[in-house]
């Protein structure tokens, strides 16, 4: 059967034949064919399977509201689950299949659900499957999700690339139909810079499927003259395959531009880009949604919206029948018989609810006036139709109108709330609209052409006006006001069979009777309880039928039932379009020290720090595992030297004559006496006296501080410093400037550190423990010139310094610190090493400073200066953070030194069993002491300075450990610190 | 007293390609120095300037030229510009405090950064997939700068040209960044 | 009326007639026992425990709109016990302990699914403070696995263990975390309730206290006076604006958390899935459609929508970890107003007001404490003195310095 | 959203960080003989209004200003922006 059902005219290209696949059967269409409107064409009925009882399901619409014609597009990995055949663009070589079907479509396994429909009315799942217990993970659950859920990811990494952007517009206009198309002229025209955004990819509207003349002009010729003339000018922006799907905050809004799903083959391009449009105005032309009237089996495969049929006829040379009845409570529904006709299409009847004047209608129809469908017949396809009078007509398709619904979803995705309009029996846009946003057209209820462009010009005039662009002559587009009269219907009562209203949820009006009997009458009740509306169409063709049923069980008006809210997106958006380009290694920047490269070559292994890579350790030739190498690095820095990139150190300029005293109030330890050429440790509380960050701060000069913070924290205490700096002290002359960026600067520790640095420094530089002792620093030239700082600081307790150089020079400086070293056998040394030297030192890092320890906890009690002003310092004194039992940071060390220490272990009493009453801390951080030849930890445990030498178990239950530890100080090696002053 | 003497890297290694009308440079050569107004020290300033550069204190977003030198100061925030002109070496500092004396706090930033130019006919349709802000004549004139951020990196950016740009972005995130930019330029063409 | 399969197989073949209200629609009488404020998941708890545990059913629910509209009617249902902090953590277990039993104890399938909960880590100390975690859980008497990458890739394949910005290292698992179907809870303890004589009054607004001499004597609402013995305020996301009715400022900020959920897919991903370096979890429901969130908007909001930077940041982390789902569609996202407080952790609480209590503080956690919450309210109205596992969620522990905060990020509500 | 800046102009909020309450600005004085209590108030307890809020945003990808926003936590609509620095002056924590 090829293309059965084309017929004469339309806007498609016959001179291009593209031929396709729907369930692995070849067909052909031509290019501006949707994949719906080729299988219309094709004869195709049945097309894919409801959610809950598999009924048959043909298609239902024109357009991005339909709720059955969802198939998997193309295949492999890039199958494409519940795609809208409807709005899928037709390519040469596409593939198709329908969804939600045990074996073949036609012969659905599960379409048994069917026959059980009477005991799976809404809700059957709440009062069952609990008996007994063990059923429902194990059982229940397994068989419900299997036949659940539609279409089917291909669980492969999706191959598709994704882009985003940022427009700026003076006027976004939403739609490009008739409404649209007049404002965009006259925006434009006025020299705003304007949006126009379009999700279909021939711009029109309904004015490619009706018969309309504009400006005594074919509809669709207008409609293409205007975008000729808004593309030729540069003020426009033109965003045809582009849904504008949600209005956010301050006309904001979120679009998404379709660029290659209608080609066979990406080419490497993006397939999709999302928008970020900031709007001054925004004007809405969002047309309307025709709703369905429900009757008995109203849900069979050939039964569609009236103007969808007369789309696919009239834009796309195709009908859905060649014997169409159509049943209708409006005047447009007759067009659709008259249109049809007009192709040469028998039309069997014409059943319109209204007992009023028949409109003019084919010769051969039957008229029923005041009379409505009861029935249907045709189980893969509708073959025949019942009237209330017992009446049954052949037909094979039924063309059902039961009025137009207003689009005022984009309205509502703030504070909107739609209200109702009578004349229409539809709601539109209420108050409360989206800052700067306005309706026109039929989403606005102007439901005839010519108030569409009418309200479209006006509203373009005065939106320009105001944002004050110059009045321009722009002659208004003439047409004809067409008959649009409707009375409201909604359900035909008479209809014993089931009726449905969500097509796709299989939700039909006796469940939402049943829904009002068990007392879920709210319309959120209704639509949690029955599923109503939350299928992919999000009920756009379907919660106006369920709100009348229920108005009708509640004997309130509509108004008074409710309305549900439309929440964003407008149609569903593609995770990977918001995801953009962040995926893989494109999640996030990464930030590599200058040395990185160097580090490479040495075959260092990289771990992640926040957004920064550091060489963990560098493995040598014939060293299996990573222990050893990290043993090696920390034995050499304790009896040699090493060199450690610490670049990734928070550092921040501090300048200004009371840049001393501002120190003074952000650290917890005093910085006001500190001396010119000197270095001094600092904590930082939060204002909660909570340990915040710590570091060294040295000082350059009377008015200059360089100032570290840790490689984690840098950015949220640059924050915070400017708070201080800006809100709570704006009367002190202080500046703040990160030099995180600027410096390279590497730890040269251990007890050759000098011999190494004397190579290094220029010869005029004394850098003798006398004229630099420890926590010197001094700024000073390196390598015959080079501008450098020293600081004579220690984090591994060996005698040791930290040299900067600026960034520029990192790599030189380390590929030179490595040479000058060799005759000490320097060894470059990783963050694991830099954690062992640490922990032997009881040195706190991250995981002691985790946001929830005071400095008394850490043992810097002492530090916190009771006699200033300090952020944090106040609030340290609360009783409950200065309890006798509090926790103290100390050092363990397992009782069987062959015993492995784990971090995350708890501590427990000696006897007690490991339970939240006895917990009494936790290990904090671990490591294997080559120097001691044993595991050592670091922890918090409560009382810990009074319990020193106590055996307590280290409890971690998660590895089935249970450890014996001894209490120890924390400093494991060389506790008198001699070694560093040397 | 070492033998060797440093080499200095770019971040960038000197990276520069053409891509169809548009072309992506990286700017050496030029020093950046943050300069801080003292607290009610506006006014020392301004006069400095005037004397020592013919420029203009320029206001945050904007930037300045001196009449007699090629140095361009950027208002980045309040109290607080950069001073950007052409100088090799690691002493920039000194070069400004020559000029403008103890009227400013100063501190290099000249190895901060990486420096990208954008130039070309397509440069702002490159730049709206990862820049939010508004690079139109009457929104983001030449002469515009502003600090905002692309793909999660900070960035300062700068309308050098009808369709040049100049990109700042921090040093050690530099070929994050460029790949940011490439990727662009390619998703466009 | 008892809800069964037989019940079920016996209204279908009698044409689903015999199917009673799960609720009344009562006029508020003149005064209560008990009145609780807010119809939420934890309002009806409270109702359902006074009445079935404490044997008090003088009682009424008074709520502004319907019965669970409030946060148990919009958040992603995931249920779990794997807190760290002993002031936390025995009470989630108990709340879990409730979950299990939950359905048969009311006779309403809310469908609790124990598929469990995996936490990712990216680093090692991620690793060290998710055993500190799962200690601490186990010592509760809660379940935790602390699985490796291997252990990961076991359960979710379909991860991105090659190419990931941030290397998944493992994962703290815990069997025993789930969902359940949201609304069914608080439809389920309002059938409970009601049928054990508890008063709900949908569409009745409190407008204010009714106080007397310094006693809260009840509230004034939309339908009147309505006495109470004791006011229970339960109304989490309102807090800061019912509690400004009696006078008090609370350590709270409401702000939205925003939620999403996808179109209905064949079953991919088999229980809940949180990502450790990115601000992103994710679960898939009986229907088929992915639940998925991440970080709250960050500003003090009290409008029910989010805005964009969220959604893709959300949508980002989720890419990063399950490039899978790039072609599945986002068909819904939604917001919801909770309490963040100012350590994260939630307040049971008297109030320093007589016969006024307050049960909030919930932050975008709520959903999950839903059954304990209810109990422990229930025990400290019944009792007057807090439930042994709530001892801690008072509301001047930020007086005292006994603070709760899990994240150690300090009084920042928006960083909790 | 969109922040108006007032050196810059509008700036989309994802440039901005977000901190909380402007009566953050209002540190009590540590010499208060009920400095405890005053602090706890001061760092703990929020009006938190539904309605219009006065809220502290800092333009960390901007110009690092601490800025002093509007709000209204209900429409989310902004009436006014002002520089946080100039805030506090007002306020007279410059003396």
């Amino acid at each position: 059967m090829s293309q059965s059902h084309r017929i004469d005219g339309g806007q498609i290209d016959r001179s291009k034949t593209l031929s396709f696949f729907f369930n692995d059967q070849r067909l052909d269409g031509y290019a501006g064919d949707t994949l719906a409107s080729a299988l219309v064409a094709n004869g195709v009925k049945l097309v894919g399977r409801s959610f809950k009882y598999h009924r048959p399901r043909g298609i239902f619409s024109a357009g991005s509201e339909e709720p059955n014609a969802l198939v998997q597009l193309r295949r492999g990995t890039f199958q494409e689950p519940n795609t809208r055949a409807t709005v899928a663009e037709l390519f040469d070589g596409l593939y198709a299949t329908s969804q939600n079907h045990r074996g073949p479509l036609k012969h659905d396994l599960l379409a048994i659900n069917d026959f059980f429909s009477p005991f799976m009315s809404a809700g059957f799942y709440y009062k069952t499957f609990m008996w007994p217990k063990a059923f429902w993970e194990k059982i229940y659950e397994p068989i419900i999700r299997s036949s659940a859920g539609l279409g089917r990811l291909s669980g492969k990494a999706d191959p598709d690339i994704y882009d985003k952007g940022f427009l700026h517009c003076d006027v976004l206009i939403i739609g490009a139909g008739p409404a649209g198309l007049a404002a965009a002229l006259r925006a434009a025209r006025s020299g705003a810079r304007v949006i126009l955004a379009d999700e279909d990819f021939q711009p029109g509207g309904r004015l490619n499927t009706e018969t309309y003349s504009v400006d005594d002009t074919a509809g669709a010729d207008w409609a293409s003259t205007a975008i000729a003339e808004l593309s030729s000018m540069d003020n426009v922006r033109l965003l045809t395959r582009t849904t504008v799907y949600g209005a956010y905050d301050h006309g904001v809004y979120g679009a998404l531009e379709s660029r290659t799903d209608h080609l066979r083959d990406s080419g490497g391009k993006p397939r999709q880009i999302l928008w970020r449009i900031c709007s001054r105005r925004a004007i809405l032309c969002a047309g309307s949604t025709e709703r369905s009237i429900a009757f008995g089996n109203n849900d069979r495969p050939g039964i569609m919206m009236a103007g969808s049929v007369r789309a696919y006829a009239n834009r796309w040379a195709a009908t859905p029948g060649k014997r169409v009845a159509v049943f209708t409570n409006n005047d447009d529904g007759w067009r659709t018989a008259t249109d049809l006709a007009a192709h040469g299409v028998a039309i069997s009847a014409v059943i319109d609810t209204r007992d009023k004047q028949p409109l003019a209608a084919p010769s051969g129809a039957m008229i029923a006036m005041g009379s409505t469908v009861t029935d249907t017949k045709g189980r893969h396809g509708i073959r025949s139709i019942t009237l209330a009078n017992g009446q049954t007509i052949d037909c094979d398709c039924l063309a059902v109108s039961g009025g137009w619904n207003p689009n005022v979803h984009l309205t509502c995705h703030q504070r909107g709330r739609p209200q109702w309009r009578d004349d229409l029996a539809a709601f539109v846009p209420g108050g409360d609209l989206p800052t700067g946003m306005s309706v026109v057209g039929a989403a606005n209820g102007a439901l005839t052409l010519s108030a569409a462009l009418k309200q479209g010009h006006d509203e373009a005039g005065s939106v320009a006006a105001g944002l004050g662009f110059k009045k321009t002559k722009s002659a208004l587009p003439k047409a004809e006001d067409e008959a649009a009269e409707v009375a409201a219907f909604w359900h035909v009562g008479q209809s014993n069979a089931r009726a449905w209203i969500d097509q796709q949820n299989d939700v039909t009006v006796k469940d939402v009777k049943l829904s009002h009997q068990e007392g879920y009458r709210s319309v959120e009740h209704l639509k949690r309880y029955t599923t109503l509306g939350m299928a992919t169409d999000q009920g756009k063709t379907a919660n106006m039928l369920g709100l009348a049923v229920m108005a009708e069980c509640t004997g309130r008006s509509i108004p008074e039932t409710g309305t549900t809210i439309f929440r964003p997106p407008y149609s569903p958006v593609p995770i990977g379009a918001l995801a953009g380009r962040a995926r893989g290694k494109d999640f996030r920047p990464t930030r590599l020290s200058p040395s990185h490269e160097w580090a490479e070559n040495q075959g260092a292994t990289f771990v992640e720090t926040g957004q920064w890579l550091r060489a963990q350790w560098f493995p040598k030739p014939g060293e299996t595992n990573w222990r050893q190498s990290v043993d090696r690095e920390a034995l050499q820095v304790r009896s040699a030297v090493g060199i450690c990139d610490v670049t990734t150190l928070g550092k921040i300029d501090v300048q200004g004559r009371d840049a001393a005293e501002f120190l003074n109030k952000v650290y917890a330890n005093g910085f006001a006496k500190l001396a010119v050429g000197k270095t001094r440790y600092g904590l930082m509380l939060r204002e909660d006296g909570i340990a915040a960050d710590d570091g060294t701060t040295a000082r350059l000069s009377e008015t200059r501080f360089v100032m570290t913070t840790t490689t984690a924290n840098a950015v949220a205490i640059f924050r915070h410093l400017e708070f201080c700096r800006q809100c709570l002290w704006p009367g002190l002359d202080v500046h703040l400037i990160s030099a995180t960026e600027q410096w390279a600067q590497y730890a040269v520790a251990g007890p050759k550190s000098r011999d190494l640095l004397r190579k290094i420094v220029d010869a005029d530089i004394d850098i003798s423990n006398e004229a630099f002792p420890f926590m010197a620093c001094g700024e000073i030239t390196v390598c015959g010139g080079t501008p450098a700082r020293l600081f004579r600081i220690s984090f591994s307790g060996e005698l040791a310094y930290e040299i900067a150089v600026p960034t520029r020079y990192g790599d030189a400086m380390i590929k030179a610190l490595m040479k000058a070293g060799e005759e000490f056998d320097a060894i470059a040394y990783g963050t694991e090493a830099l954690g062992v030297l640490r922990i032997e030192k009881g040195h706190a890092a991250g995981n002691e400073l985790c946001g929830q320890t005071t400095a008394c906890d850490l043992g810097m009690g002492r530090m916190v200066s009771k006699k200033k002003d300090t952020i944090g310092s106040t609030l340290s004194e609360r009783v409950d953070l200065n309890r006798e039992d509090g926790l103290t940071l100390v050092g363990f060390a397992p009782v069987n030194r062959d015993d492995d220490l784990k971090a995350g272990a708890h501590f427990v009493t000696k006897g007690n069993a490991a339970t939240t009453q006895n917990d009494e801390g936790w290990m904090t951080s671990v490591a294997y002491s080559p120097s001691l030849g044993h595991s050592i930890g670091l922890g918090f445990i409560k009382r810990g300075h009074e319990r020193m030498g106590e055996i307590v178990q280290a409890a971690d239950l998660l590895r089935g450990m249970n450890t014996d530890v001894e209490i120890v100080s924390p400093h494991f090696f060389d506790p008198e610190g001699e070694r560093l002053r040397v | 007293m070492s033998d060797a003497t440093l080499k200095a890297r770019s971040p960038l290694d000197g990276y520069r390609q053409q891509f169809g009308t548009l072309e992506i440079v990286e700017l050496n050569g030029l020093a950046l120095v943050s300069v801080a107004t003292p607290l009610d020290g506006e006014e020392e300033l301004k006069k400095a300037m005037t004397t020592a550069h013919k420029a203009e204190l320029p206001a945050v977003g904007s930037s300045t030229q001196s009449s007699v030198d090629d140095t361009r100061f950027l208002g980045l925030q309040p109290g607080q510009m950069f001073a950007m002109f052409a100088h090799d070496g690691d002493r920039a500092v000194e070069f400004v405090a020559k000029k403008l004396g103890e009227t400013g706090y100063y501190t290099d930033q000249s190895d901060s950064w990486v420096i990208l130019q954008l130039s070309g006919a397509d440069v702002r349709t490159a730049l709206e997939r990862i820049c939010a802000i508004d690079l139109q004549d009457s929104a983001f004139p030449v002469g515009a700068v502003t600090r905002t951020v692309m793909e999660h990196l900070g960035t300062i950016i700068m309308r050098t040209g009808h369709d040049t740009f100049v990109l700042l972005s921090a040093r050690s995130s530099a070929k994050s960044f460029l790949h940011a930019v490439l990727t662009s330029v390619n998703n466009i063409q | 009326m008892r809800y069964s399969g037989f019940k079920v197989l016996w209204e279908g073949l009698t044409g689903n007639r015999g199917w009673k209200p799960v609720w009344r629609e009562p006029e508020p009488k003149e005064s209560y026992d008990i009145v609780i404020v807010g119809g939420g998941g934890h309002g009806l708890a409270t109702a359902y425990y006074l009445a079935k545990q404490f044997g008090m059913t003088n009682i009424a629910v008074v709520e502004k709109g319907w019965i669970g509209s409030g946060n148990v009617g919009r958040n992603t249902t995931i249920i779990r016990s794997n807190y760290m902090l002993p002031g936390n953590e025995p009470f989630y277990e108990f709340s879990m302990k409730l979950w299990e039993n939950l359905e048969q104890d009311f006779n309403y399938n809310a469908m609790v699914s124990q598929r469990g909960i995996i936490n990712l880590f990216h680093s090692d100390p991620q690793r060290d403070a998710f055993a500190r975690r799962g200690n601490a859980m186990r010592m509760a008497g809660a379940d935790a696995v602390l699985l490796d990458r291997a252990g990961i890739e076991k359960h979710c394949p379909f991860l991105d263990f090659d190419n990931a910005r941030f290397p998944i290292k493992g994962g703290l698992w815990q069997p025993r975390g789930g969902t359940v179907r949201h609304d069914a809870v608080a439809w389920g303890y309002a059938r409970g309730a009601d049928a054990r004589g508890v008063d709900i009054i949908q569409n009745c607004e409190v407008t204010g206290f009714v106080m007397e001499n310094g006693e809260c004597k009840g509230v004034e609402t939309s339908r009147g006076t309505i006495r109470a013995g004791k006011t229970a305020v339960c109304v989490a996301g309102s807090s800061g604006r019912v509690m400004e009715k009696a006078g008090m400022r609370l350590p709270i900020e409401s702000h939205v958390l925003q939620a999403f959920v996808s179109e209905g897919l064949k079953p991919v991903i088999p229980g809940v899935i949180t990502f450790g370096a990115g601000h992103f979890y994710v679960s898939q429901s009986d229907k088929g459609g992915l639940v998925f969130g991440g970080d709250i908007d960050g500003y003090n909001t009290y409008a029910q929508r989010g805005n964009l930077p969220v959604v893709e940041d959300v949508c980002e982390g989720g890419m990063a970890i399950m490039p899978m789902i790039g072609r599945a569609r986002l068909l819904r996202m939604w917001g919801g107003v909770v309490d963040m407080s100012m350590d994260g952790s939630p307040f049971i609480d008297k109030t320093h007001i007589d016969g006024l209590y307050f049960n909030g503080g919930w932050c975008y956690g709520g959903f999950k404490a839903t059954p304990a919450s209810g109990y422990c309210y229930a025990h400290l109205l019944a009792r007057d003195e807090p439930h042994p596992t709530a001892t801690e969620l008072r509301l001047d522990r930020f007086l005292t310095g006994n603070i709760i905060d899990e994240k150690g990020v300090g009084a920042q509500p928006n960083l909790h | 959203m969109i922040i108006n800046h007032p050196l810059l102009g509008p700036r989309d909020a994802s440039e901005f960080v977000y901190l909380g309450d402007a009566s953050l600005i209002d540190r009590p004085d540590w010499q208060h003989e009920n400095s405890q209590q005053e602090f706890h108030n001061y760092l703990y307890l929020r009006d938190n209004p539904a309605g219009e809020h006065r809220e502290l945003w800092f333009h960390e990808q901007g110009d690092r200003s601490w800025l002093v926003v509007t709000r209204n936590t209900l429409t989310h609509e902004i009436s006014k922006v002002e520089l946080a620095r100039d805030v506090a002056k007002e306020r007279g924590r410059d003396k």
